[in-house]
């Protein structure tokens, strides 16, 4: 079968593809392939290059220099997802939906189905059911996109690529945001385009997904090519390693005991908004607390409402013991309490701006001197989280939005720690991060804990749960179905109650 | 929703007042008078949908009113003062106003100019050659050839006068333009989000050309209806109309910053905006003076009924 | 050098009688330019009180006028900046609108606004009995309008006749069409129309034939002596009779009796009222002008 | 650096058609003149930076200046003639500036209502109120108290009129707020994105209120300068300085759709304008008819010319 493969030409290939923004070079001499029927990996850190990459290869930047061949032969991409008419299609990794349409119109837009020049809307309705019925979703086609959940339109932007009938698709971190279940639907429909002989490249830091699913895998590092070899090749660590060019030592921290007996920082009684019910837990002073569910579960609203964020019908909020109610986000944090939201790029970061205006916008009150902001200790302040978090950005006046994406991500934990929280709350906290990089996010949350912040880590990445993790609530349909201890965290046990396959009413 | 509301309240107020508010006369009066404002606030809809303003249109209808009745003076020597030369009228009307739109339209896009600028611009231009061709004063029709034209404002048919079909029709073209073809989409979603429009292989530059060119079409049928009702331009031609079409649009829920656009509302709000109007002329229970007071402040109010409606949706933005 | 520079500011025409006015000041600095060649006259529209008051302090500055002939677009804004010109020693005419403070003006030429109210009712008075209705169409609220209607009222005062109601369709024919429309359906006897001006009178006149309401002696009386409102009084049209002066060409005179003062031996100044005279099909010929274009 | 070219352009052709045009008095001229216009606009900027828009500038300096001689003269009795009532009434301008600011401010984020469709109510109501107030007709300053008061405008101070001072000071005070401090931060960031902006712990109804209330300040101050050069308000005071002021605002380079702003470019929008108005007054080769044409085109070019400077930033939402 690899043989055979292997003897076709390819129908897509970079050769010697460099590229640079301005004066910054981004990528040097990178060469890649991929072949009909195959799905070919493309692994690095954060800011390796990868969607760089990848938007050279479907004509949205063009290469500074370098070759580009379909079916072997030279080309120059149109720009623009014009490729698209060529049978080349980029899933973006940031999400690129307009917000205000909806899913139907979202996924047919440039390509809509017309009868004698006016739109055939049932046709387009109907046929986007179908593809939700054949990925097992349960979406209308009718909503809005600023209605869903940011897995969900990971899954719209999914159905949409796949609905292109592409000769290649590339996709960039497409299950950064889904659930094991969603991505296990996800690679069933990948094997299907597959044996249907389409070209599948794809990034992700989740390696495991990257062994099961991918014949080979292209590492990069710095902008540079590393290897290509076909996965089996591999071990996990191997990859891990090349990636990050060091040996990684273990992924999680040792766990140290939680105090049992340490202060309740946070209560919540009975918490009901529109979308939860009843909710109730406590966070204990260095304490690491887990949320785990499903998509929709309702996990993210829990904290946006204690943080001033939804409207709440009803229920009890106590800040060491003291009963609070937040009008606004400053008021949860000038109690200590921040959020960091799971959607960097509507409700994260100004993705206009430069580093340092997002760096220290939530926190700004503290770089008021007299009346002025204080340049200079935002500068400092700028340096302590490129430090801490290994932003990378080869020129630091690089506004937010042409960051890489998990440089993104670095930013704004850097952001919410510029406010120096008791309570955190670190919704997907590692969502498109490398694994170097998560290993330290870990360690850096472990050592929050132990000097006695609170920390909540609400995560579809069940390992991340059960390694960070000292206590785990499970969420489902709005309401908490349990809460997992020590050996009792694990997936089993996790995936039991967020189906509902088990369920206590749990009450703090 | 909130739109009719608004509308049906201005309505039993009218009526309230006085009760020849209803009279068919007054209802006549009142969809006449809207299907200026209306038409051209039609255009507006696309103009705004995909993320852009046009406060040119008074002008260009003044500008367009202007030339079109030079036009047809000169051409009475030649094609008499028949059907022909107001046709010709009505063709030099079409080509201005497409060519308006598309010099807007050319300027915002190739020019990468802000539309807010480049419409104040040729506002001032469209005003300001106007005056030039009526040499400050009044730019009249014919005499003999406002008897053939006048029709056009004036009668009806099936009942309606003919001002309001057109204002039917444009309105029912503009509904499924927008709303039932590819173009109308591709509006929405350039307003909604540019990248996300340009990534989807949506000729952008083109589509928001269009718009203005659609604008442009839209003051050019408003002007071949308006001239025949007094036969004169002037440079106070569609003063202000600018500001009426982008309110009616507006009022009748379509967001500003573009991405979201209603012509049932816009229809709405271009009626809201002349019953106003109207029920002011209706009684003298409120100083003349203070007629603006009155205005904003149900212009203000209708908004604000109907703010639940969309209010939930410009606010995520 | 010695040539006389002499600036005339006014408002931007916006409507016929000021363009009127435009091209009889157009004509007059052709006519007197070319007379005296040692003349130059400068002619500059403002489109608000606050353009005019830089436009005039450009004149100076720029121009170093010797005289300025100007209508104010209102009086009190103006004063202080036609003071300041005064205070450059240059000779100031004022044309239409008194300056709110007296003696700035050495002359002062100006139609008669009061006078065009009490003409105007005065001849209603004579057309109408004691229980008719008529509609008052206003300008916009200006001091202008103010006077006019104030004098209109007062002279209707006591007639006997009565005035339904009174809107501003501020000199628009636009405007006149729709609050005359608004009339017509709100009520169903009206004899009579004062509408002003003749720009709001066509608009009247307009929403009169729509409706059908513009036979039994219905009229209308407009004001100012537009070209074609002359010319169908010359032609005896019965829905417009007459019309009520307010000479355009006030700005022309002005311009005339400034460059006298250079010209003749003799000190030029004083006022100039010109009457707001009541045009009839008898008189209507000797106020056609047909080349302007008001 | 656009807009200072384009300032500088139209510099060297005001002073080719006429050497007077560098002439002390002509530059002492326009900067005063541009100060009103440039005291407002400063203001727009923070109310566009953050998103928003106001029209109704315009007409709430007449209503100010309306109210501010009818206090004043009411006061002379009392107060006298003397400094006491002129500072009366810039307090009074004050506190009606901030009112009205706030109330549109208020309307907008608690109302929920369009930005422009707020103001576009208060334009109308403001406007009807000084017409109201003053009768149809004028309202003028005491005469005697208008001696006092005049020097506000006429006299110099270090070689500048104290008009030019006052924009100095905004300008100054402007642009420390907005690049300086934490206020200005918050602006661009809820005019760059509101979700963004409300996670990231900003108040953002209070802010960009506050944008309205800086707005309301600026245009009492501007009022405060004006009512000594006129000594009097009407309903024609101020009519279109809502769309001057605008159109400072963005030739400046500040992006009508908010997140970025800038008070330099601000500033030079402003004396770009004034600048086009003054030299249009240099020249009789135009026909005065065609002004508005010339304005229109200069206006165009322009911002075209300053496009490279921010076409990009502007191109990318
Ligand atoms: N439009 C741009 N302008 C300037 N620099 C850019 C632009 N786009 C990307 N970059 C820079 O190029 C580098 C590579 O970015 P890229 O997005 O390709 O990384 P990546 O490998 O996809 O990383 P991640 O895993 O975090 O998504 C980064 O330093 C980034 O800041
Ligand atoms: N039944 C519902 N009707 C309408 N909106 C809903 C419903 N359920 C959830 N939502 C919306 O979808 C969002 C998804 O919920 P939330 O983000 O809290 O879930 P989550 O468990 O954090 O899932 P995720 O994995 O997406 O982070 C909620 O903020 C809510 O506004
Ligand atoms: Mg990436
Ligand atoms: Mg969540």
């Amino acid at each position: 079968m690899l043989d055979s493969v292997q003897a076709e030409t390819p129908v897509l290939a970079a050769e010697r593809v460099s590229k640079s923004f301005g004066a910054i070079p981004v990528l040097f001499s990178v060469s890649f392939d991929l072949r009909a029927g195959e799905v070919h990996a493309l692994i690095g850190e954060n800011g390796a290059g990868k969607s760089t990459l990848m938007k050279v290869l479907s004509g949205f930047h063009p290469a500074t220099s370098g070759t580009l061949r379909v079916d072997g032969e030279e080309v120059t991409l149109p720009p623009n997802g014009q490729a698209e008419d060529m049978g080349i299609v980029l899933i973006h990794q940031e999400l690129n939906l307009a917000e205000q349409m909806t899913v139907e119109e979202n996924i047919f837009l440039g390509r809509e189905q017309s009868r004698n020049g006016f739109l055939d809307r049932a046709a387009m309705t109907e046929a986007v059911r179908k593809m939700f019925l054949d990925v097992g979703l349960d979406i209308s086609p009718k909503a809005r996109i600023s209605s869903l959940s940011i897995a969900e339109k990971q899954m719209v932007e999914i159905v949409k690529a796949m609905s292109r009938n592409a000769r290649v698709l590339i996709m960039d971190e497409p299950t950064a945001v889904l659930t094991e279940a969603e991505t296990t639907v996800f690679f069933a429909q990948v094997e299907k385009l597959k044996a249907k002989g389409t070209a599948i490249m794809f990034v992700s830091h989740k390696l495991q997904e990257v062994q099961a699913i991918a014949d080979r895998v292209t590492i990069l590092r710095d902008g540079q090519w590393i290897a290509t070899k076909p996965t089996g090749e591999f071990t996990l660590d191997a990859m891990a390693q090349m990636m990050v060019g060091r040996e990684l030592s273990d992924l999680y921290p040792p766990m140290n005991e939680a105090d049992v007996d340490a202060e309740r920082v946070l209560e919540i009684e009975g918490l009901t908004t529109q979308n939860i019910r009843n909710v109730s837990f406590d966070l204990r002073k260095g304490e690491v607390l887990g949320f785990s569910g499903l998509i929709g579960s309702g996990r993210t609203e829990v904290f946006e409402a204690i943080c001033g964020l939804k409207d709440i019908d009803s229920g009890v909020i106590r800040v060491h013991g003291e009963e609070v109610r937040f009008a606004s986000v400053a008021d949860a944090r000038d109690a200590g309490i921040c959020y960091l939201t799971k959607d960097r790029k509507e409700k994260g970061l100004l993705l206009e701006q430069e580093m340092r205006p997002n760096m220290t916008l939530l926190a700004l009150p503290r770089f008021v001197k007299g009346f002025m902001i204080d340049r200079d200790a935002e500068q400092e302040a700028l340096a302590r989280g490129i430090r801490r978090f290994d932003i990378r950005a080869r020129d630091p006046k690089v506004k937010a939005g042409d960051l890489s994406g998990g440089n993104q991500q670095k930013l704004l934990l850097a952001k919410i720690m510029e406010a120096d929280p008791k309570i955190v709350i670190i919704d997907e906290p590692t969502r498109g991060i490398d694994v170097g990089t998560k290993q330290q996010i870990y360690h850096f949350i472990a050592a929050l804990a132990a000097e006695g912040m609170s920390v909540v880590v609400i995560s579809s990445e069940m390992p991340e749960i059960i390694g960070v993790c000292h206590r785990v609530f499970v969420m489902r349909d709005g309401q908490i179905m349990g809460a997992l201890t020590g050996d009792a965290i694990n997936e089993t046990e996790i995936v039991r109650y967020a189906a509902g396959l088990k369920g206590e009413k749990h009450h703090g | 929703m909130g739109p009719a509301i608004a509308l049906l309240i201005l309505c039993i107020i009218g009526f309230s007042l006085n009760s020849a508010f209803l009279s068919e006369g007054n209802i006549t009066n009142l969809l006449t008078r809207s299907a200026f404002i209306g038409i051209i606030a039609v255009g507006a809809t696309f103009v705004i949908t995909a993320g852009g303003i046009d406060l040119s249109v008074g002008s260009m209808a003044a500008v367009i009113a202007g030339i079109m009745i030079i036009v047809m003076n000169n051409a009475v020597e030649t094609l008499g003062t028949g059907v022909a030369t107001v046709l010709l009228g009505c063709g030099c009307s079409v080509i201005l106003g497409l060519g308006a739109g598309w010099v807007n339209g050319f300027l915002t896009t190739k020019g990468k100019i802000e539309a807010f600028i480049v419409t104040l611009g040729t506002m001032g231009i469209f005003r300001s050659l106007v005056t030039y061709f009526a040499d400050g004063g009044t730019l009249s029709l014919d005499f003999d050839l406002r008897g053939t034209y006048r029709p056009v404002y004036y009668e009806a048919f099936f009942g309606l006068p003919i001002p309001v079909w057109v204002f039917i029709i444009v309105s029912i073209a503009g509904w499924i333009l927008l709303n039932r073809t590819a173009f109308g989409r591709y509006c929405t979603a350039i307003g909604s989000n540019e990248a996300v429009a340009r990534y989807s292989a949506i000729k952008v530059d083109r589509i928001k050309t269009w718009t203005y060119v659609i604008q442009g079409l839209c003051v050019a049928l408003a002007t071949i209806i308006y001239v025949p009702r007094l036969g004169s331009a002037s440079s106070s031609t569609g003063v202000l109309w600018e500001l009426e079409a982008i309110a009616a649009v507006i009022i009748g829920g379509t967001v500003l910053k573009g991405g979201y656009g209603r012509i049932g509302g816009t229809i709405l709000g271009a009626l809201i905006l002349t019953t106003i109007g109207n029920i002011l002329n209706f009684t003298d229970m409120i100083s003349n003076y203070l007629n603006g007071t009155m205005q904003g402040l149900i212009i203000i109010v209708a908004v604000w009924l109907q703010r639940a409606d969309w209010g939930r949706k410009s606010s995520k933005e | 050098d010695d040539k006389i520079t002499i600036g005339v500011s006014y408002p931007t025409p916006t409507h016929a009688w000021a363009a009127g006015m435009n091209w009889h000041a157009e004509q007059a600095e052709k006519r007197l330019e070319a007379l005296y060649p040692d003349v130059d006259l400068v002619l500059v529209n403002s489109p608000d009180p606050g353009a005019q008051a830089s436009a005039i302090e450009d004149l100076v500055s720029v121009n170093q006028i010797d005289a300025l002939v100007v209508l104010p677009f209102e009086s009190e804004p103006l004063t202080d900046p036609v003071l300041n010109v005064k205070k450059t020693g240059a000779l100031i005419t004022v044309v239409d609108r008194g300056l709110s403070q007296p003696g700035i003006e050495d002359i002062y030429v100006a139609g008669n606004n009061p006078e065009l109210g009490r003409v105007s009712a005065q001849y209603m008075k004579t057309r109408l009995k004691e229980g008719d209705n008529i509609v008052v169409l206003r300008g916009i609220p200006t001091l202008i309008d103010n006077e006019r209607f104030d004098a209109f009222m007062a002279e209707i005062e006591g007639s006997g006749i009565n005035v339904l109601d009174h809107k501003h369709a501020n000199w628009n024919r636009d405007d006149g069409f729709e609050v005359m429309q608004d009339f017509l359906s709100r009520f169903p006897d009206i004899d009579a129309v004062w509408a002003q001006d003749d720009d709001i009178a066509i608009g009247v006149v307009a929403a009169l034939k729509q409706a059908g309401r513009d036979g039994d002696g219905m009229f209308v009386v407009g004001g100012a002596g537009m070209k074609e409102t002359i010319k169908s009084i010359m032609d005896g049209d019965e829905l417009i009779p007459v019309d009520v002066l307010y000479p355009p060409s006030m700005i022309a005179t002005a311009m005339d009796v400034t460059v006298n003062a250079f010209k003749s031996n003799g000190p030029v100044a004083g006022r100039y009222i010109l009457g707001a005279t009541l045009i009839t099909p008898e008189n209507a010929a000797d106020f056609y002008f047909p080349d302007s274009p008001f």
